[in-house]
């Protein structure tokens, strides 16, 4: 399941999620709040979503994830502002054999910076403020059809 | 035909939500507002010359009642539209 | 650093040596015990280790995994009887991109498994023993230069 | 060479841990014992002889001293040898 949360996420609580005695490997991946971006130092930063459709995406690509013969996949992405070392999201993956819940953690986290609608708004140490990707007006990859 | 329509009356009222970079633009997270546009592309290009987004439709994508839809599907009466910045999950 | 452990795995202790604020991704992997292994039915295992040499090629490929650019990287085996779902390894990475830390954390478990001198007794549900990959005599892969 | 050495008495004192199905084949975890074997490779084969051990050599590796070593390795005097059967880590 893939879900959003304004809180800090319990990633003792998720990884309970995807243990099954069948289960003989577990991949978690953990995105950390960086204190630096490509060159500036960060202080902070904001993670806002588009809460429909970015449970709708998410939960697809969890779907899609099952390709791999995983056993069980989950993903939690926090919201609202968060401080360096914060975790801000986690995907957590089972599967009989390791090499399977490896490529399924990868495909999921890669998918989900892709194609979930969430944003994040950089805060650095002058005060300004940036929403990543958007400044450059960068093409972007989720799915858009135009 | 369009201008028949237009004539006709083809305005309808749509809800749109901002997010990210466009909210910051607009200045609101959700409004909802009359237009005659009859393309989710056309409603971009509405309210981009109205309020100056930066972002051009070819840099986002767009969503129609919650699904991701293309620049070229039809609006209809009550429609929620959402236009999508370039994400950055993760 | 690469250790062995005869008691229960702390996971949280060996995440939070990775933590650094420059990490932006964490990838963990842990093996657990399965309840079946090549279709029979396992009921509990046990790990013995050749320490010395054992913490030796462990270290040594901890160092080797650098080559992707990570930041910090351990890794924790167990020793000794384990039950069905107990944790027998555990990976931890650390890195500014997540690329990296995937890459790096399969390397390291792959490499543990083909050439850290351990081995892993069976035992299945009529009480027979079997010391795996001994029974067939496959051709090791660790290093040996035989 | 070898008769004349051997006359001269090539024996030495060993030390050899036994692991998993070796351990289990041979009955205990380790022993210090004499022999005339020059290499790891010919220890193996003298020990095999005389227990039994269903590997082959060539399925297993050995360390000497704690590090892998080649199955040509010279023997010496308090050496410590272990024989490693396929390991599964992990």
């Amino acid at each position: 399941m893939f879900s959003l949360s304004s809180k800090p996420i319990d990633a003792d609580a998720l990884k309970s999620l995807v243990n099954t005695q069948q289960a003989g490997a577990y991949v978690a991946f953990e995105g950390w709040v960086r204190d630096h971006n490509e060159g500036r130092q960060v202080t902070g930063l904001e993670y806002e979503a588009y809460e429909a459709l970015a449970v709708k995406e998410g939960n697809k690509i969890l779907e899609e994830a099952q390709k791999f013969s995983i056993l069980k996949a989950h993903c939690v992405h926090r919201t609202g502002a968060l401080k360096i070392g914060d975790m801000a999201v986690m995907v957590v993956v089972s599967s009989a054999h390791r090499k399977e819940a490896f490529v399924a953690c990868e495909f999921i986290i890669n998918e989900i910076k892709k194609r979930v609608p969430i944003w994040k708004r950089e805060t650095y140490a002058d005060g300004s403020t940036s929403w990543v990707n958007c400044a450059h007006g960068h093409k972007t990859a989720h799915g858009a059809k135009s | 035909m369009e201008v028949l329509a237009h004539l006709a009356g083809n305005g309808k009222t749509v809800r749109v939500d901002y997010f990210a970079l466009l909210k910051e633009q607009r200045g609101l997270a959700s409004e909802k507002l009359q237009t005659n546009s009859s393309t989710v592309l056309e409603l971009y290009e509405e309210l981009q010359g109205r309020y100056g987004f930066s972002l051009k439709h070819s840099s986002i994508a767009v969503a129609l009642n919650d699904e991701f839809a293309d620049w070229s599907e039809k609006l209809s009466e009550s429609d929620k539209v959402v236009f999508i910045p370039p994400v950055a999950g993760g």
